[in-house]
């Protein structure tokens, strides 16, 4: 019924190709019998590699029509990850984007036994490759035009073929990076996802004239849901950007409706945002100030339609004029109607930064054991510090040791070829654990993530200690891009920071500081009494929130090296390794806790191109002064 | 801050490749033009239609005309008013020898004349370069200017040496009043001004360009130099010489050579070094910026209420000039145009600085 | 042998044969009887110390520069003179050692002006940009899509060139060259002035161009190592004579050429 | 009929070296800073105005000086007001500024020094002198002022070749001319070289002016006059000094001599309304000249580096 309208649009060659629904169809169908034809049936995997493409898209839907299934990957996880999982997965076809994945694939060939063919989408320097098995995915098309031309009984058939699947069928096998251990074969069916995306399209009332910006990685959960089985259920238009570093001209171009990402994306946003208003004119700089004041005063209350006094308003709507305005235009968040933030918790300041500015900016608790949806804040309920209600169809409960439990119809099928790890999280009644610590809030009614379960630790002397709440705390300032809070069978807290390059390279400038490099930046006095400073308003705060007053930090050190996923220290949707960062830098640890002013440390790295390399250096300790409640007092 | 451009987005080279690609711009010039046509009629008075409307008009378009040689082809030329002297002469003539053609016609007619014997002047170009260009140039103001006084043909033999237009008219309709004469002036520059608008932004135009910022690689991806330069004089001259048409026929009525000397293609210039060089809009801000200023001046000193001889006013007149000129080339030597453009990159990052 | 031009001529075939060639400006001799030819396909390299006459012999290649003696023959046509827009319609493209891009064009003009050759439509459509001259207009902007795909440079399409750093602009430049859609390229030092990194990409690009369109590509370029990966064939020029003329393992192991390079007296 | 040609022939050359005075300043200014200085013409009349003004309050050498320190202000106005704050723009740019600086001169000149027509007087011989009465009946007629003027003309390019040959800072002048860089290594700083040439050429400017003022009387005519020394320049080459000398000589010679020969010509042709021929011959000379030579008589050879 929405046959005209524009499916799915590609910025490519310099404007947006769209293609409507009706095309989608002939390009899927192609697709899907010419995959036939090269010998994909139902209960085969193959998998997916590539940033977000139109015809990446199109490979899941053509794989699905026939009963196989897609494995989608990370695009930028290198050659050796992909091996367990195709291999693990016994992919037989693997649809990828460019001579980049190609490669990756050639290079780890002789551990896929299973894997006949790579189809690739550019064909861009694969012209001297073995031709046999390596077809472009026009030419599969082809193969499949040619056979309906052939026999008009394709046709017929490949529509049994579609009616044939049924909605209790695997559907994709999503491999989560997890936080530890050799990733897990999410297995989910037609069901789980279709009915989640539903509920999901129904929950935010998100109809076909919604326009999202896919730029996720596809092997994420959230990504399949919300900028594929979403937008089949509602029909609304999914936009892939031209490379990942105009996504956000893109996403203005577009101008997107509906939008979801980490916190990551979000704190970036903010950073890019405070460091540019850095180098403002001063008076512009006031400007902004005192209307971002005025929105964190009154944006949140007009948003969640409270009633405020006129002047307010009217300072609001000058405010929007001149800054939120022009600032979710810039962001291209004019036209949000409904924006997530998923995948991990987010910082409150965060949080409510877009809030004020006017953006429904709403949590979300999802798993991919849930095909996304647990729990969400309906609108005009919204709170920092929660993560909302069960969504549609979806039951939590909170286990007596604090891990939170969920049933759904989005519930996952089991793990892929992997029972025992199925029924460790898998109850045979069908409740999940979900393996975060967290609790209703009675005032609200609203589930509150406290942290991972198992990170969730005591100090020594038995004080709750949430590392999560704390680093999340240290990360909203735009100079600080990543922290690790210690403190679990510990006598207090240290943390490990890593400062942001773009906020403090900047800041280096401005205040003519040279340094060389990441390194010589952290190592940086100046740097750490900056950090220090921080970390003295977080205590601060931490000892007024009460509850959380006896974990101030006492310690801390900045780490000489950027922690990266290549390198294993971050999971490939960026969350902190924890466990493995404190085995990898225990020296560090070591020192933090026996009182020494500074450390060695030899740390090896994974550069882009796959090298290896080792950075050593010494890296300076300081100690902080916890923050007494009289000082406080004073203070706030 | 006023740009929103959110939700714009191109689905085809066509629109991407628009004059006014953001629809801010689009519908802020729409509304521009629509209130030349219809707002201006309403509150306009005779002084401003003569003094300020028409002449800036005109003016504008003789600008984009020395625009798209010195602008565009990077061709500094000093010769416009001799080119405008031959449209005006050549419609005169014209007129008077085959009265019944439409004054359209006419215009068109002084353009074309004007572009032959641009083309003629700008044989040089090809072997000569810079200002021994812009020098050979006025071998054409001056020679011109000359043959215009001296050969009595052209002023038909007019004792005095100056040249009179009737009674003008365009399809019948008397264009008597200065609200027809400004609506006929506005009409024309609409059309040629969109038309060169197109020219620079195609294939012409990049010829163009390609020899102004570097003819050795313009000479290797095939143009020749020829084609490019004689083009752009030809075209350049002949919105020249339809300006001095328009200049002869509409703004003064009756002139002499004079009209046309070398003080014009100063006056010009200016108009395309401060208005900016490669900027059709430029043209017009100039324009309008060196009409307006010595009206200004002029009413200086009853403003501040001081009385000044004539002649202490307009040496006065020629010292704030100069002034501003050098003043202004000092604050933004690539004018109005890139002004504007930095203002308006300002309001579309706004509130960033970059 | 005077074949008609643009005669099929297939890969392997001399596409461009240089024959005895002399120039002089004034006093100084900048070539001296140099003769080699170019096959259809390959890439050709032309190497030598500073001030071996490499870059005179590419501007004699496409008609900045009028040799006293020798002729260049070229899809089988052999001319004794003719001017660089001649050359360019003949299908020789090149880009130079210090860029020469035109500074006041957007990155799309400046390859879209490559272009120019390819388009005709007159100037009354171009007056009124309607009809064929549009359509004209968008169908060259969808090849020069490609290119700035194919050079992996979208991002800064509407940026002036004259913001660009160095390396972009070599890019760019190859982009403007490859518009042209030509039989052969001329390249004078392409990996001038760049870093590691940018070498590599330009490496690539260079490749890529020789197999995906199938050009022909003369060269210029100092970095050894550069030129012998790259390379099928190199011309060793020094002091405006030829010293040697092979595959890259031959040119290596010439003794002539080690002295040049280690500049032992003449 | 070849005694009046003769005539005509000597006169055209005397009013050339007028123009060739003209032209030095030019050259002058355009050797050392590229800057095509549109301002000379208007520098002339400048000068010619107040040494005319002066020298009817005080005895004419005291005049003279105090015009001369006039100029000398006015180089240092002018570099310190305009150029400095122009450096590295393009010549289109600077051209345009001493296009301002010219209207800005020109009504600045007549406000300070008013705009009537005012005389100098040199005390030049006034009847003029026959010369070759043998040769011819009546013999030649010369004006001994235009005489006294091309001495004087003589005597300053003598002194400039002087000044450029062996003065340090002439030598630094053509070092600028060759390439900047240089000009820093003879250990001057630029804008002081450009001081000094807008000075000197603003000297150059005040002799055209007195040696004109004289001959024609100072009035607003003059500035436009100077315009002539335009043709020359490009006749001789934008770059040299010689080439301004001569290209003047071939200009004022042969408009002259257009106008005496050639105009009859046309009037009868094309039924002119007089002839005034010398309004353009010089530049139509200098343009054909041109085609032949690009760079003019002596200038430097262009030669495209690619």
């Amino acid at each position: 019924m929405f046959a005209t309208r524009a499916a799915i649009r590609h910025k490519d060659l310099g404007i947006w190709q769209a293609w409507t629904w009706r095309d989608v169809r002939d390009e899927v169908v192609a697709f899907s019998i010419g995959l036939a034809e090269l010998g994909l049936g139902r209960g085969d995997r193959f998998a997916v590699i590539g940033r977000n493409k139109p015809r990446l898209y199109w490979a899941m839907c053509a794989g699905q029509a026939l009963g196989a299934v897609p494995v989608p990957l990370y695009a930028d996880s290198v050659a050796d990850e992909m091996a367990f999982v195709l291999a693990h997965a016994e992919v037989k076809l693997a649809v990828v984007e460019d001579q980049e994945q190609v490669d990756k694939i050639l290079s780890i060939k002789d551990k896929l036994a299973a894997l006949t063919h790579i189809v690739y989408d550019e064909s861009r320097g694969l012209r001297d490759y073995d031709r046999a098995q390596l077809t472009a995915i026009d030419d599969v098309q082809r193969l499949g035009r040619e056979a309906l031309a052939r026999d008009a009984t394709r046709m017929t058939w490949w529509e049994a073929e579609v009616a044939a699947g049924k909605g209790s069928d695997l559907a994709i096998i999503l491999y989560t990076s997890g936080t530890t251990g050799r990733p897990k074969g999410v297995m989910l069916s037609h069901d789980n996802v279709l009915i989640s995306a539903r509920n999901g399209n129904a929950y935010d009332r998100l109809d076909v004239n919604e326009e999202v910006i896919a730029y996720l990685p596809l092997a994420w959960v959230g990504d399949h849901i919300f900028s594929y089985a979403q937008s089949y259920d509602a029909g609304f238009c999914v936009n892939c950007p031209e490379a990942p570093e105009t996504v956000v001209e893109d996403r203005r171009e577009i101008g997107t409706t509906y939008a979801f990402a980490p916190p990551r994306i979000y704190e970036n946003l903010i950073t890019v945002t405070m460091v540019r208003m850095e180098d403002a004119s001063a008076l512009k700089r006031r400007m902004f100030h005192f209307f971002i004041g005025v929105a964190r005063r009154w944006g949140e209350k007009i948003l969640n339609k409270e009633r405020v006094p006129v002047y307010a308003r009217l300072l609001y709507w000058l405010g929007e004029l001149l800054v939120y305005g022009p600032l979710k235009n810039r962001f291209g968040l004019s036209r949000i109607r409904v924006a997530y933030t998923a995948g991990e918790a987010i910082g409150p300041e965060i949080f409510r930064f877009f809030r004020a500015l006017g953006i429904n900016l709403k949590q979300l608790y999802g798993a991919t054991e849930a095909s996304v949806y647990i729990t969400a804040q309906p609108d005009g309920e919204i709170y920092a510090d929660t993560v909302g209600k069960p969504n549609i169809d979806v039951e939590v409960k909170v286990t007596d040791d604090g891990e939170v439990l969920f049933r759904s119809p989005g519930v996952f099928l089991g793990y892929y070829k992997d029972p025992e790890k199925t029924a460790e999280t898998k109850t045979p009644d069908g409740w999940v654990r979900s393996g975060d610590a967290g609790f209703f809030d009675p005032k609200t009614g609203h589930l509150k993530i406290i942290d991972r379960a198992k990170d969730v630790g005591r100090l020594n002397d038995g004080t709750l200690f949430a590392p999560k709440y704390i680093e999340n705390k240290l990360k909203f300032y735009p100079n600080i891009k990543e922290a690790v809070a210690l403190g679990d069978k510990r006598d207090f807290v240290c943390v490990m920071v890593n400062i942001d390059m773009t906020a403090v390279g900047s800041w280096a400038e401005r205040n003519n500081v040279v340094y060389g490099s990441y390194q010589e930046l952290a190592a940086n006095p100046a740097v750490y009494d900056m950090i220090e400073r921080h970390i003295e308003e977080v205590n601060r705060s931490l000892l007024l929130e009460g509850l959380m007053g006896a974990t101030q930090i006492r310690r801390f050190l900045v780490l000489h090296k950027e922690l990266d996923a290549d390198d294993g220290e971050l999971t490939r949707t960026l969350k902190v390794r924890r466990g493995f960062i404190a085995e990898r830098y225990a020296p560090l640890l070591k020192a933090l806790y026996d009182g020494s002013r500074e450390a060695d440390i030899a740390t090896e790295v994974t550069f882009e191109d796959g090298r290896k390399g080792t950075i050593a250096a010494r890296v300076k300790i300081r100690d902080i002064k916890p923050a007494d409640v009289s000082r406080v007092e004073k203070a706030a | 801050m006023l740009y929103r451009e959110v939700g714009q987005f191109k689905t085809s080279y066509a629109a991407d490749q628009a004059i006014f690609p953001i629809a801010q711009d689009r519908w802020f010039v729409l509304a521009l033009v629509v209130f030349a046509f219809i707002g201006v009629p309403l509150i306009a008075n005779q002084y401003l239609y003569t003094e300020v409307l028409i002449p800036v008009l005109i003016l504008s378009l003789a600008a984009i005309g020395l625009n798209i040689l010195t602008g565009y082809c990077g061709q500094l030329s000093l010769g416009t008013g001799g080119f405008m002297a031959v449209g005006a002469y050549a419609a005169y003539n014209l007129a008077l020898r085959v009265p019944e053609v439409n004054l359209i016609l006419v215009f068109l007619f002084g353009g074309l004349m004007a572009t032959l014997v641009g083309i003629l002047f700008g044989l040089p170009s090809l072997r000569i370069k810079g200002f021994y260009l812009a020098v050979a140039t006025l071998a054409a103001q001056f020679f011109l200017e000359w043959a215009f006084a001296r050969v009595k043909w052209f002023t038909n033999y007019a004792p005095s040496g100056s040249v009179a237009v009737g009674q003008l008219d365009v399809f019948g309709i008397p264009i008597d009043t200065p609200g027809r004469h400004y609506l006929l002036v506005l009409s024309i520059v609409v059309i040629l001004a969109l038309a060169a608008t197109n020219l620079v932004r195609g294939r012409i135009g990049r010829t163009w360009m390609a020899m102004r910022d570097m003819d050795i690689a313009a000479e290797i991806i095939g143009i020749r130099p020829l084609h490019a330069k004689l083009s752009a004089f030809a075209i350049s001259s002949f919105y020249i010489g339809v300006a001095g048409a328009l200049w002869g026929f509409v703004r003064l009525g009756s002139w002499e050579p004079l009209a046309f000397d070398i003080n014009r293609s100063f006056q010009v210039l200016f108009m395309v070094i401060i208005g900016g060089l490669g900027s059709i809009l430029g043209s017009f801000l100039g324009a309008a910026f060196i009409v307006l200023t010595p009206i200004f001046l002029n009413q200086l000193p009853n403003l501040i209420g001081i009385s000044l001889s004539t002649a202490a006013i307009s040496h006065i007149e020629f010292m704030l000039f100069g002034a501003l000129i050098v003043f202004f080339l000092i604050v933004e030597p690539h004018g109005f145009a890139r002004l504007w453009a930095i203002g308006k990159e300002k309001l579309r990052l706004w509130p960033f600085p970059y | 042998m005077r074949a008609p031009a643009g005669s099929a001529i297939v890969a392997g075939d001399t596409l461009l044969a240089v024959d005895r060639v002399s120039l002089a400006f004034g006093g100084v001799r900048a070539l001296r009887d140099v003769s080699f030819d170019i096959r259809k396909g390959e890439i050709r390299a032309i190497i030598g110390p500073n001030g071996a006459g490499k870059t005179s012999m590419l501007n004699v290649v496409n008609g900045f520069y009028q040799p006293q003696r020798g002729s260049i023959t070229f899809k089988g046509v052999t001319r004794a003179k003719m001017r660089p827009f001649e050359a360019a319609r003949g299908g020789i493209a090149r880009t130079f050692q210090n860029v020469a891009l035109f500074k006041g064009m957007t990155v799309l003009d400046n390859i879209m002006a490559g272009r120019t050759l390819k388009m005709h439509r007159g100037f009354f459509w171009q007056l009124m940009r309607y009809g064929p001259a549009l359509a004209e207009e968008v169908e060259h902007r969808r090849r020069v899509e490609d290119i700035i795909d194919f050079l992996q440079i979208p991002h800064i399409r509407k940026i002036p060139v004259g913001k660009l750093p160095y390396g972009l602009q070599k890019r760019v430049e190859l982009g403007r060259a490859l518009a042209m859609e030509p039989e052969l390229l001329l390249l004078d030092e392409p990996m001038a002035g760049m870093n590691l990194e940018e070498k590599e990409d330009m490496s690539r690009f260079v490749i890529d161009v020789n197999n995906h369109y199938g050009t022909t590509i003369a060269l210029i370029e100092h970095d050894m190592g550069v030129v012998m990966d790259l390379s099928d064939r190199i011309v060793v020029l020094d002091h405006g004579v030829k010293i040697a003329d092979g595959t890259p393992p031959e040119v290596q192991g010439d003794q002539t050429v080690i002295d040049a390079y280690l500049g032992v007296a003449h | 009929m070849l005694g009046p040609i003769l005539e005509t022939l000597i006169g055209g050359l005397l009013t050339g070296i007028l123009y060739s005075l003209v032209a030095l300043g030019f050259v002058l200014i355009f050797k050392a800073s590229g800057v095509f200085n549109f301002a000379q013409g208007a520098m002339v009349l400048f000068a010619a105005l107040a040494l005319a003004r002066l020298s009817e309050v005080m005895p004419f050498l005291l005049a003279l000086a105090l015009s001369a320190l006039i100029m000398i202000a006015l180089a240092y106005a002018i570099e310190f007001l305009v150029l400095r704050h122009l450096v590295n723009q393009e010549g289109i740019i600077l051209f345009m500024a001493t296009l301002g600086i010219t209207y800005f001169l020109d009504g600045f000149g007549q406000s300070v020094w008013g705009s009537d027509i005012y005389k100098i007087r040199l005390g030049l011989p006034q009847d003029p002198i026959f010369i070759l009465e043998s040769m011819f009946p009546g013999g030649l007629l010369i004006d001994p002022a235009e005489l006294v003027a091309a001495v004087i003309c003589a005597v300053m390019v003598a002194v400039l070749a002087v000044f450029f040959q062996v003065t340090r800072v002439g030598r630094a002048l053509r070092a600028v001319a060759d390439d900047h860089q240089a000009a820093q290594s003879v250990g001057i700083p630029l804008n002081h070289i450009w001081l000094m040439v807008w000075a000197v050429s603003g000297l150059v400017a005040l002799v055209a002016g007195m040696i004109w003022g004289a001959k024609l009387g100072v009035q607003f005519s003059i500035s436009l006059v100077a315009l002539k020394a335009l043709p020359v320049l490009i006749l001789g080459g934008l770059t040299s000094i010689p080439g301004a000398i001569v290209g003047g000589l071939i200009i004022g010679a042969g408009e002259k001599l257009a106008e005496v020969l050639l105009s009859p010509v046309l009037i009868r042709w094309f039924d002119l309304a007089g002839g005034g021929i010398e309004n353009w011959f010089a530049y139509v000379l200098a343009l054909v000249f041109l085609l032949v030579r690009p760079q003019g008589l002596f200038g430097e050879r262009i030669i495209e580096r690619i």
